[in-house]
């Protein structure tokens, strides 16, 4: 047993945190300005976006550690990219679909694909449906996946974003949705590779619940980062706000939050290739769960630590609550990954 | 003990509410426009005066009725039953300048408060003088018969609406901080005045920052004496959230029934858990209106506001911001695409109830004071 | 509008305050020599018994706000006596009943007579029944108060306690417990008075809800003044412990929850006597949800601002919580009385 | 990065789990006598140190095995799963006792202490010297070649139950109260020593107080330098509950099925509220042990305890709490009424994890201190 990243994944982080660093806004105005295509670039030249394709044995290029190194890093830097859908959501269902040569151009960051989700972002449309249904995280995405019962079992979908879809403007600065509320047709879908077993959406939902859980601890470690620079520099009553203790237990129990949730997230991303579909499914749901509890107490917290300016439109801290809130609800809230967890605990389903 | 009216109250209440239904413009909450809604709310304050609904507390020798801020309460609650536009604030300004003005400035400054001929803002607090008001770095020179005033005030609610601004400025940088400042009443459309809304994370304007570029007041637009800003500045604090503004009490209620809607709409009303999560938020505004009520009869009884205010803004915080959870938690994605509109806007607008006028930290402060706690 | 205690009111507190101070524990094993019977006498005499018999007009002889006031100073001594049980609970129902004497008996402090409860503490007692079922505050008393149903309505039955119940040894310090497992035959029921009308038991609800509410309060308001006190004097790091900003904010929210708990009892009582049932009640469930929503976590917090002699049996602090607790559950708890509230608030039933 | 033993942990686990299985003596839990009960765990320690599992991962010269933190681990959990009597605890004791002792001193005390001939408790906190154990005030007053003893300890785990003592006393009043405290090897039957259990809010005696009259301790027994006790303690205190003592998670999860069988029992398993709350319950659990195995992972790599303990501390109070809510919510007045046997003792047994070893508020600040926030 030894629970810490290895020298490799140690560096990969470092790789994503520098380029997070450059790609992602110091305050809200940033947004406009940043380059975002140079950090897809970036991303596509480390690497980066090619974890969940495979190698000539067939097996992910990254592990869902791999993954979750990067995911935080680039929550941390609320890096407004979509690697959550293009990299990881849509790269692993193409791969796990047999489209290797889709999920390749991908990984290349030529092309984006993002994915398709139900009203409730809580999981992947099933299409042909009478909608609504959002692209999540599709930044200059043509398309988004969804999936198509199938006499062999679910397959994998592209729906076009570029007729019927309409931007959104969601509470998350820095990932792009849009929404269609027309039925999405039988006529719009283009099938991609092969079905997927039951297995392979378990495995599926076992990543995509770990990278957001990895993006969400990303988004909080940042956060109380913040909070606590800030608590070191801000002076009131003639001493650094700092040096009182009730903003030092607020940042403290933000700490502490932070990290059960990273805790959770680190053995669900070893879990996602490491264990049986059912075990990393639960360890993925354990993870979101938790952070979905905290998630929302964190960055309320850390904007009551920056005080009023961190009550206003042109700081960051909100920008944090917002990647989080959003984070908290996609793929399923807490409730949700709580009633699914309870139904391995006490009924053994 | 009587939570009820008096018949005198009642009385008053009934022909308020008589007047509201036939008074309060149609539609109002429906304009989109920044500007006619500022119009609105002023003409509102206008009205409001001719029917004699403006400082009704106040002593009759300045203009007021001399009635117990009972009646306050009650045009508070019933406008906020009754959805009426928002209700000037005219209290605190008002007690500062007829507690520290001189007769003339009184003259001067009081009939056109009340009438809401013109608009008033407060001038207090500054990027680095939050919380700790005292430190604030805003400078008044005093040139011969003017004060020369340099800096910029942030929080300041209402600035970009106001004609006035009841300013605080550092007079005397050589003595202690609390006791080197002096309060002015300025116009804001002197030379040197820029107001800049302050957009908040809901997206909307709350409040604004104020610079001050070599502004010249005259010196008898000084408030009180030189060096005494700080103490006028503590009256109009403790009377900016008086026990008789209530209106928030309403404003609560009226969210919970929005609550309560959503759910029944969502088809959430037979979930137990969701009953218990709006009865709760019910608890909490009755616990909220009920600690008001105490509160509003200690003033009615004499005594000056406490810090027993802290526990009802602690109160108000926590069940403004719970009742903004559990819409998030009805709403679920719905709040987050925006398909519910209005109501990511309301949450972002309940996290500084725990931040501006003190934050929560600071009200336990006080209340921790008021226990009588070791320093 | 004048939400305040009139001067007779406060008169009469300042008696209760002070029979509750001679009469309470200053540590648990005062428990056992403490004179109950004195204590018992002094509130007789003094004529806080008779609260709840009514005058020649037929109305109470203390309204709702002068329950909840002698119940909150009883509550905060600790006071073992069934005050609740006796002077309120039982002799309420006995003057609804109309009977008149007995009701008068009690007030007089010569006999003592409990309520019997079901077994969830949640509700008078439904007899004949299969049990099992709980007597309550019933120390010194030789029978409890349950109802049965009558061709006219629900009738007061009284049932005796001298056989078929065990003391139990329940987490209540200061107020008795007793059980009977087994069937509570029609032979072992004395009807009492004449049947209820269900306006007579909103009424009696409302106020037993308020009163339960009142010591609550009462329990809490002690326990944190206790806190307090302890922190002004208690030494640690050189300094006295009511300095370190986290317990002045500790004690800060233990003080906002009793004053909330506080300031909906005080409705709830005024309301008990002045607004029809309906709302009587609804506000006394108002002021049982908000105390019973409180009344763990601020005795809780009590305790660990005492630290580690907050955790001992021979400390107070622990007979607070285990009041509070009692509290808590008595009548029912926060659940369902939010549930109750939601009826009326939703379906306006 | 693996979550999953080694083949050589799997191997030691798999024979310790076959070894547990066959050594657990039946019924030891039903034991309702305390002194057959203190007896069967002090059989128990010997039992386990027969068999090789005490001080696994000391020194090898000191009598250990020089195995990884890891095996310790693995102990505690399956010692836990398997509902084996509590481990002893050795390590914090031997390791003060190998960090600082004379050679004589080591060869005297510690093959009595991993055998289980000599149990041990730890005389430290005071009534006055609780969280601030720096200003204790028992003395040691060199009296030729003894010291002579007088105070009174509190907190002193297991001081009903144990042998010895590792005292820390005064030994010189005039200097900073932290170097004037030096540590004591020493006996609990010497004339002069009277310990007396208490009884904690749950009415099990948990802890004890130990008073000290006049009791002669040889210089000789004296660990480390005089003045030295402080920097003993400090060690003491950060290997006291290691990342390896994680018995407690296999206790929470143990307890969790208990209140899940509770739930089924009492037919709330179809409410969705209830199977959250178990759910979360469950959460909060996997939380606490993934990042206690993270802190192991830490320590196996050669750090020092540090205050990342303090996170998992916070947590572990905050689960084990949250855990007895639940049992009390799900039992409601069985609870109170005692049916549901045991139950309210588990809640007021759950209240001090808060307290002893750091209260949460030092928790809190320890965390602050690591995370650089200004004093």
């Amino acid at each position: 047993m030894l629970a810490l990243l290895s020298d490799e994944q140690q560096m990969l982080k470092e790789v994503a945190v520098q380029i997070a660093g450059s790609a992602g806004p110091a305050n809200p105005s940033d947004l406009h300005t940043r380059d975002r295509a140079a950090a897809w670039q970036s991303l596509a030249q480390s690497g980066l976006l090619a974890l969940r394709t495979r190698d000539d044995e067939g097996r992910p290029v990254g592990s869902g550690v791999e993954v979750a190194v990067v995911a935080e890093a680039l929550g941390a830097g609320l890096v407004p990219v979509p690697y959550l859908g293009s990299a990881i959501l849509a790269t692993e269902l193409l791969a796990l679909a047999g489209a290797h040569d889709e999920a390749e151009a991908l990984a290349q960051g030529v092309s984006r694909t993002g994915v398709l989700l139900d009203r409730d972002l809580s999981a992947l449309a099933r299409v042909p449906g009478d909608g609504p249904t959002y692209g999540w995280d599709v930044d200059g995405a043509a398309a988004a996946l969804a999936l198509t019962d199938s006499p062999d079992g679910p397959q994998v979908v592209r729906v076009s974003l570029e007729t019927g879809f309409v931007p959104v403007a969601g509470a998350d600065l820095t990932r792009t949705l849009v929404r269609s509320d027309g039925p999405i047709g039988a006529a719009h879908l283009t099938p991609v590779g092969r079905p997927l077993s039951p297995e392979d959406l378990q495995r599926w939902e076992a990543l995509t619940l770990t990278a957001i859980s990895a993006d969400a601890v990303g988004v909080m470690r940042a956060a109380v980062a913040r909070a606590v620079a800030y608590a070191k520099e801000r002076v009131q009553y003639g001493v650094l706000i700092g040096s009182f203790q009730a903003v030092q237990h607020m940042c403290a129990e933000a700490y502490v939050s932070a990290e059960s949730a990273a805790s959770a997230t680190n053995y669900a991303a070893w879990a996602v290739d490491e264990l049986d579909p059912t075990e990393a499914l639960m360890a993925a749901r354990t993870a979101k769960a938790q952070c979905a509890a905290v998630a929302r107490d964190v960055t309320e917290t850390v904007m009551q630590v920056f005080g009023g300016i961190g009550q206003t439109y042109e700081h960051i801290a909100h920008v944090h609550t917002r990647r989080a809130l959003t984070d908290r609800q996609v793929f399923g809230d807490e409730g949700t990954q709580l009633l699914r967890i309870a139904d391995v605990r006490l009924t053994g389903e | 003990m009587d939570y009820r009216d008096t018949p005198e109250e009642a009385e008053f209440r009934a022909v308020l509410r008589q007047w509201l239904s036939a008074t309060i413009p149609a539609g109002w909450d429906k304009i989109d426009d920044e500007e006619e809604a500022v119009e609105l709310r002023k003409e509102w304050h206008r009205t409001l005066y001719r029917a004699g609904y403006v400082g009704m507390s106040w002593p009759v020798e300045y203009g007021g009725r001399g009635l117990s801020p009972v009646y306050d309460a009650i045009l508070n609650e019933e406008s906020g039953n009754m959805n009426a536009p928002s209700l000037p604030s005219v209290g605190y300004i008002g007690r500062a300048i007829f507690t520290y003005a001189s007769e003339e400035q009184k003259r001067r400054f009081l009939p056109p408060l009340l009438s809401g001929e013109v608009s008033w803002c407060q001038g207090f607090s500054e990027p680095e003088a939050g919380s700790d008001l005292a430190s604030l770095r805003t400078t008044a020179r005093l040139e011969g018969d003017h004060y020369v005033v340099n800096g910029q005030k942030m929080w300041t609610s209402g600035g970009q609406y106001a004609d006035w601004c009841l300013l605080l400025a550092r007079t005397d940088p050589d003595v202690p901080k609390h006791k080197g400042i002096s309060a002015f009443l300025v116009a804001l459309n002197e030379p040197g005045v820029t107001v800049r809304p302050i957009v908040i994370a809901s997206g909307e304007a709350e409040t604004a920052e104020v610079f001050w570029d070599d502004v010249r007041i005259p010196e008898e637009q000084r408030l009180g004496a030189p060096g005494e800003g700080w103490r006028i500045a503590m009256t109009t604090v403790a009377y900016e959230r008086g026990p008789a503004d209530i209106g928030f009490i309403a404003a609560y209620r009226r969210t919970l029934r929005k609550v309560e809607r959503l759910a029944t709409e969502r088809g959430l009303l037979e979930q137990p858990e969701t009953r218990k999560a709006l009865a709760r938020a019910y608890v909490r505004g009755e616990v909220l209106r009920l600690n008001c009520m105490e509160q509003l009869s200690l003033r009615v009884s004499g005594r000056a506001p406490g810090s027993e205010g802290s526990v009802a803004k602690l109160l108000w915080a926590e069940a403004e911001q719970s009742l903004q959870h559990l819409a998030m938690d009805i709403l679920g994605a719905d709040e987050l695409t925006g398909v519910a509109d209005g109501w990511l806007s309301s949450y972002f607008t309940s996290r500084p109830v725990s931040v501006y006028g003190g934050s929560a930290q600071i009200q336990k402060n006080i209340i921790a004071r008021m226990l009588d706690m070791p320093r």
